[in-house]
């Protein structure tokens, strides 16, 4: 039971990790990004690379893997969404866009890492991270990976969610989210804001593949789609672009999927996030922790 | 009428020409096709894109080793064998049109596509056009019912689940849980119906079958969820990356017990759990020290070939595929190959007692002899290699 | 001589032909909604229904005819309550709900073993379907969708994409228009899934998956959601090119995504529209020599 | 003004969250009348207008069309029963021609009808098709920009596009016609033609409620006009009285040139409810 808690409070950071870029770039910009979950996956397969023959450390494969991340992401927006933002003013037009483009990149972006890996699944080698296990009494543990998620996902989140409040970049976002015509009246440069909410979306992408790649012994290309159907319904339930509400949904879906598999029927744990989904569509649109009503048109 | 409604009753009169006088024309001329005279084309639908990529790609690889080997050793004479890809996308619609395209070209055999749904949807349409069609992987019990041009050469876990059984006894592990993946056909099954029996059969206790859908990646939760009662060993009835991770997940939440698991652990999948997945055993068709003077062979010529690479079972199983389509066009003379004349083939080989391939002596079994069994071996994942623990003998399930 | 030519290219291309239509009719039920601005995918899950209530009940026996039928009405009392449920969501929501609508029939599919045979699916389902049915079908979906995308029925469809609060004050009940679209979406793709399992007399769980929502979406951006006309060129496309691109092998999937990436960014009217585009050429130079000021003034009604 | 009025509007308030959008207004057109509506921006005149086409929904107060309560009407019907409006800024759709475009204002009866019976049925789709477009050659006349009918309207100069839009509204044979800002960016002698054409469709009869700026245009074609500010109305009578009025003097003084920014905002209200949920909320 305890380790069945554990085990649910790590998964709720994983996916807490996953799903917070997510988030930012739907609830500012209005992009759903399909391929952030491939962009998961080939930070992990930068770490797989950078590790696989080399002795680079931990910290900065870390860094380099999760920077990647983010250019992919950024290359994305200055290819794609900026022309598709300024050239569709209609912005039901520009949403389809913008997913369809996710679409293709998450295709060309999991087509070149399943070459580069002849499709297997892979892992960096062990010597890139050991992992020790510590015993919290009886059959109860935890491993140091574990806890470095636990501490990333942490960091992470708090830093997202006063970074989003309190900082100059902070408002933009959020002014951005709220009016992009009017905030750019204001004299942000919205362009420039866009680019550095995505590459920060992206880069949050990365640090959770590399932590994952290390944390679950192997990934492949599917990896990061599995991920992101569980990532919507954590945006769904915690309400789109709610920082504090995608952190506390991570964790209810992790603690509600752990519940089912490890004492309920396992093989229905995907309808755990998409049952969430359609229910909370339907009853509470907003999500759980938005603030403003949702308007019906 | 409308300039707008032209389009689709163009398209009306079209297809109603081309249907009516095709009602007479469409009944396939499969067996008069005849190639030019020295060559001898055959098509493979292959998973080279899309989900089974992975094993797509290796059965391309070692189909073409046995191409090269067969050319250049003139063993079927002046003649070559031509041999074209189609990308099924391993998917089933791509797959029948890539079928149907092929019956239609000259094309004197067939090689199927792995997906049991693939195999299921376009096995009639070389039935229908008389070539024979010969399945790799497909595990479905469907498949071969379908006509007598059906042949298939797979490495069923069915056929393996006895060595695999018997190991676990021989270790005298008294308990085991096995996990499978829920949303696969094949394993699903052969869990539920064949291995939970067969064990318990054993004396081996079956603490729990967990099924969990293919899309888990994170199991720490099922890993403590399968510890709990101690099993002695667990059993991994999973596919993709789900091998290397599940071994990760259990090895890190401290089971200390034994771990095996099936097929789908070959071709490098343990890899990425490193140290962690030594002493996982399971049974493949094929391993890359085989003893056998056959598959010494083929490792040689696989080696020659990709100096930097592992053969494993997919390799093989494409190699024996075309093997077995060789053997055919030899058993039939040196006069031109035609699709009857591949069927006949087959039949003599069957009746002859099979051909030796990269998996060893190969036979054909089944009610119709159209099923093509190799021996199959029980091999344990140790640092980074499969090591032979017991060989298998073709045919083995049905014998029991 | 032309016919018999005809003949024997059909004969040969009979599978391509089968597959493209279903394709099509998957891709109809994509853009029909797109059309009108709901972004719903349910289409792919009803593709899921229809093909196994056609296909379980033509095994326990019903003559083909009454199944599909009887898929068809399931798929429209289905299709109507989720559309009640889930037609006041928009754009992204909808989206996103109606995707987890497709997995979620998935997994029921799965793992209600009883009903569905499980991961193992239905197979041995009679084969009762020929070409001519699905052709008429399809043929018929398009006169029909061609209807629906003219005059001002065609435009207030139009209308409530491109502006909402506009076509409300034109009179137009956005939600009941909505509503129908939603409807008309799932039982195109109710047909789509039965002839396909009656045609292939197979059926698994993962047919209906993230794969096909992805290749159904990525005919019709591709081919150009604005006409049936773009979503039938996307399904020949994407149905006929793996038979073109074996020269690229395992990069098939590569080029599909750089497609839809440029596609999307610089043709968001798909292909159509760059075909209408180049066959408008000819008489827009000619206008354009004729008297240059006249070209900017003039627009030619779209269809 | 001794006609019995057309439309009421009672102590009317909407919220938009917490932001008060109207608060009390009062407002009474009388059958026949041309009736301005002043204020600075963001003083609630196009959430009135909203209000009365019904894309915004009361909070609390009235709104009755013949003594009839219409609060609950949804804005299709609304436009079925008879009122038609203008936005502010040009909604045409790029994808059509003018006479399309126009066409749709035309057919608001086809509009209401069953969407099965209107796809399957030719003789109702082939009798809309014909009334719409008849309707809408009249209305194009009526604005003097049959001409164009085949133009695309982006195509055409914004005075024009406007015309258009007011076409599209007169369609339907309205019995109250909205017009929020028709004027807005037009030269002067653009002003004074569609000045011209409102005072026109007056003496023909149609009610209108005209949302202006420029005082001298209320002055110019309005019978009475009533003065808005921070949602409520300040000041309304004839338009010399409401010209008059040093609460509208100030209001407009003091706001006249309060820049951009708030009448971005109006705009963006303008545009209807969003179209999602909130996003960012923190």
């Amino acid at each position: 039971m305890l380790q069945q808690l554990i085990n649910a409070i790590v998964f709720g950071s994983v996916l807490t990790l996953f799903s917070l870029g997510l988030s930012l770039a739907w609830g500012t910009l209005d992009v759903l990004n399909l391929a952030h979950g491939a962009v998961f996956v080939f930070a992990g397969f930068i770490t797989y690379e950078l590790t696989k023959d080399s002795t680079m450390s931990f910290v900065p494969t870390l860094i380099v893997a999760s920077l990647a991340a983010g250019a992919v992401t950024l290359a994305l927006e200055l290819v794609a969404f900026r022309r598709i933002r300024l050239h569709f003013p209609a912005r039901r037009q520009a949403e389809l866009s913008m997913l369809v483009v996710s679409v293709g990149a998450a295709t060309v972006i999991g087509e070149v890492v399943s070459h580069q890996t002849s499709e297997a699944a892979f892992s960096p080698p062990a010597s890139a991270f050991s992992i020790h296990r510590y015993s919290l009494g009886g059959s109860v543990g935890i491993t140091n990976i574990q806890i470095l998620i636990v501490v990333a996902a942490i960091i992470v989140a708090v830093a997202l969610d006063q970074g989003i409040r309190r900082t100059r970049y902070g408002r933009a976002i959020r002014a951005l989210a709220y009016d992009p015509t009017t905030t750019q009246l204001l004299g942000v440069n919205v362009g420039a804001v866009a680019a550095a909410t995505m590459f920060l979306a992206g880069a949050l992408a990365g640090l959770a593949g590399v932590m994952l790649a290390i944390y679950l012994g192997g990934e492949e290309v599917a990896t990061g789609q599995d991920y992101l159907l569980t990532a919507f319904a954590i945006l769904i339930v915690g309400g789109v672009g709610s920082i504090r509400g995608a952190i506390v949904s991570a964790y209810l879906i992790a603690l509600a999927e752990t519940a089912v598999v490890a004492y309920g029927p396992s093989q229905w744990r995907d309808g755990v996030a998409f049952l969430l989904i359609l229910v909370m569509l339907l009853v509470r649109p907003q999500g759980l922790f938005a603030r403003r009503r949702f308007q019906r048109a | 009428m409308a300039r707008w409604a032209l389009a689709p009753l163009a398209l009306i009169a079209g297809l109603a020409i081309a249907a009516c006088g095709s009602s007479s024309g469409s009944s396939e001329s499969g067996g008069s096709k005849e190639a030019s005279s020295g060559t001898i084309p055959v098509t493979f639908v292959a998973d080279q894109t899309g989900l089974v990529s992975y094993v797509g790609e290796k059965v391309i690889a070692g189909m073409k080793l046995a191409v090269e080997e067969i050319n250049s050793s003139g063993e079927l004479g002046k003649r070559k064998i031509v041999l074209s890809i189609a990308n099924s996308n391993s998917d089933t619609a791509t797959a029948t049109t890539q079928m149907a395209a092929a019956v239609k070209s000259n094309a004197v055999a067939v090689f199927g596509p792995a997906l049991s749904a693939e195999a299921l949807a376009t096995a009639p349409l070389a039935q229908r056009a008389k070539v024979v069609d010969i399945g790799t992987l497909s595990e479905d019990t469907g498949f071969l019912p379908i006509g007598n041009y059906i042949y298939r050469l797979t490495c069923s876990q069915l056929r393996y689940d006895p060595l695999i059984v018997e190991h676990v006894a021989k270790l005298g592990l008294k308990s085991t849980k096995i996990v499978y993946a829920s949303d696969n056909p094949t394993l699903s099954e052969e869990t539920t119906e064949h291995m939970v029996p067969e064990l318990e059969k054993a004396g081996v206790k079956v603490q729990g079958t967990v099924g969990v859908p293919s899309t888990t990646t994170e199991f720490s939760s099922l890993a403590t969820k399968l510890e709990s009662g101690n099993p002695e060993s667990i059993g991994l009835m999973v596919v993709g990356a789900a091998n290397p991770d599940l071994i990760t997940a259990l090895r890190h939440s401290g089971y200390k017990g034994v771990i095996w698991g099936e097929q789908s652990a070959t071709a490098g999948a343990l890899v990425p759990a490193g140290e962690l997945a030594n002493g996982f055993f399971y049974a493949v068709d094929y391993t890359e020290s085989l003893p056998y003077e056959s598959s010494k062979k083929f490792t040689e010529l696989f080696k020659q070939k990709h100096p930097k690479e592992i053969p494993y079972g997919y390799d093989a199983n494409g190699y024996d595929a075309m093997k077995a389509f060789a053997k055919a066009v030899s058993l039939e003379g040196s006069g031109p190959v035609t699709r009857e004349s591949v069927l006949k083939g087959m039949q003599k080989e069957a009746a002859s007692g099979g051909f030796e391939g990269a998996s060893g002596k190969t036979i054909f079994v089944g009610p119709e002899h159209r099923d093509i069994a190799v021996p199959g071996v029980l091999v344990e994942w140790k640092d980074g290699a499969e090591h032979i623990v017991k060989l298998g003998t073709p045919g083995l399930e049905q014998q029991q | 001589m032309a016919i018999a030519s005809i003949s024997s290219w059909y004969a040969g291309n009979e599978t391509l032909i089968q597959n493209i239509l279903i394709y099509a009719l998957l891709a109809f039920s994509v853009q029909v909604v797109l059309r009108a601005g709901v972004f719903s995918l349910a289409g792919i899950g009803f593709y899921a229904i229809g093909s196994y209530t056609a296909a379980l009940l033509l095994k326990k026996g019903w003559p083909t005819v009454p199944s599909i039928l009887a898929a068809v009405l399931l798929c429209i009392l289905l299709g109507y309550l989720l559309a009640l449920l889930l037609v006041r969501l928009r754009d992204l929501y909808l989206a996103m709900a109606t995707v987890a609508f497709d997995l979620m029939v998935g997994v029921v599919a799965t793992n209600w073993t009883g009903l569905t045979g499980g991961p193992l699916g239905v197979t041995g389902i009679p084969l009762v379907m020929g070409t001519l049915p699905i052709f008429l079908t399809a043929v018929g979906a398009m006169l029909l969708l061609g209807l629906l995308q003219r005059g001002v029925l065609g435009r207030s469809f139009e209308a409530i994409r491109e502006d909402e609060p506009l076509a409300l004050t034109l009179a137009i009940d956005t939600s009941r228009y909505r509503h129908f679209a939603f409807v008309i979406s799932c039982v195109l793709g109710c047909l789509a899934g039965a002839y396909h399992a009656l045609l292939f007399g197979t059926i698994e769980p993962t047919d209906a998956g993230f794969e096909l929502i992805v290749l159904a979406l990525s005919m019709v951006i591709i081919g150009g959601f604005r006409s049936w006309a773009g979503a039938l060129l996307g399904a020949i496309l994407l149905t006929w090119l793996p038979l073109e691109l074996t020269s690229v092998g395992s990069w098939l999937n590569l080029v599909y995504g750089g497609l839809m990436i440029v596609l999307a960014t610089w043709l968001p009217g798909g292909l159509l529209d760059a075909l209408r585009a180049l066959l408008r050429l000819p008489a827009r130079l000619r206008l354009l020599l004729r008297s240059p000021s006249s070209l900017a003034a003039t627009g030619e009604e779209r269809g | 003004m001794s006609a019995a009025p057309l439309l009421e509007v009672r102590d009317a308030s909407v919220r938009f969250g917490g932001v008060h959008a109207l608060r009390g207004a009062e407002l009474s057109v009388s059958t026949g009348s041309l009736c301005g509506l002043i204020g600075p921006n963001g003083s609630g005149k196009s959430t009135l207008v909203n209000v009365i086409s019904r894309l915004t929904k009361l909070t609390g107060g009235a709104l009755l069309m013949d003594g009839d309560e219409i609060d609950s009407l949804s804005a299709d019907r609304a436009r079925a029963a008879g009122i038609a409006r203008t936005f502010q800024t040009v909604r045409l759709l790029p994808s059509m021609d003018v006479l399309a475009n126009v066409m749709l204002g035309g057919a608001t009866h086809f509009a209401q009808r069953s969407v099965a019976v209107n796809w399957l049925w030719p003789p109702r789709r082939a009798n809309a098709n014909r009334t719409a477009r008849q309707a809408a050659l009249v209305a194009l006349e009526r604005v003097g920009m049959a001409a164009h009918a085949h133009a695309r309207p982006q195509a055409l100069p914004y005075g024009q596009q406007r015309r258009v839009e007011i076409a599209r509204a007169l369609a339907s044979r309205p019995r109250l016609l909205l017009l929020d800002e028709p004027t807005a960016g037009m030269s002067h002698h653009e002003r004074e033609e569609v000045g011209d054409l409102l005072m026109e469709l007056r003496r023909e009869g149609l009610t209108q409620v005209l949302v202006e700026h420029d005082l001298a245009m209320i002055h110019r074609v309005c019978d009475h006009a009533h003065a808005l500010n921070f949602g409520r109305v300040i000041a309304s009578g004839s338009t010399q009285e409401v010209a008059a009025d040093p609460g509208v003097r100030e209001a407009y003084l003091g706001h006249g040139s309060s820049g951009e920014r708030a009448q971005d905002s109006e705009r963006a209200q303008e545009s209807g409810p969003p179209e999602s949920p909130a996003k960012v909320s923190q």
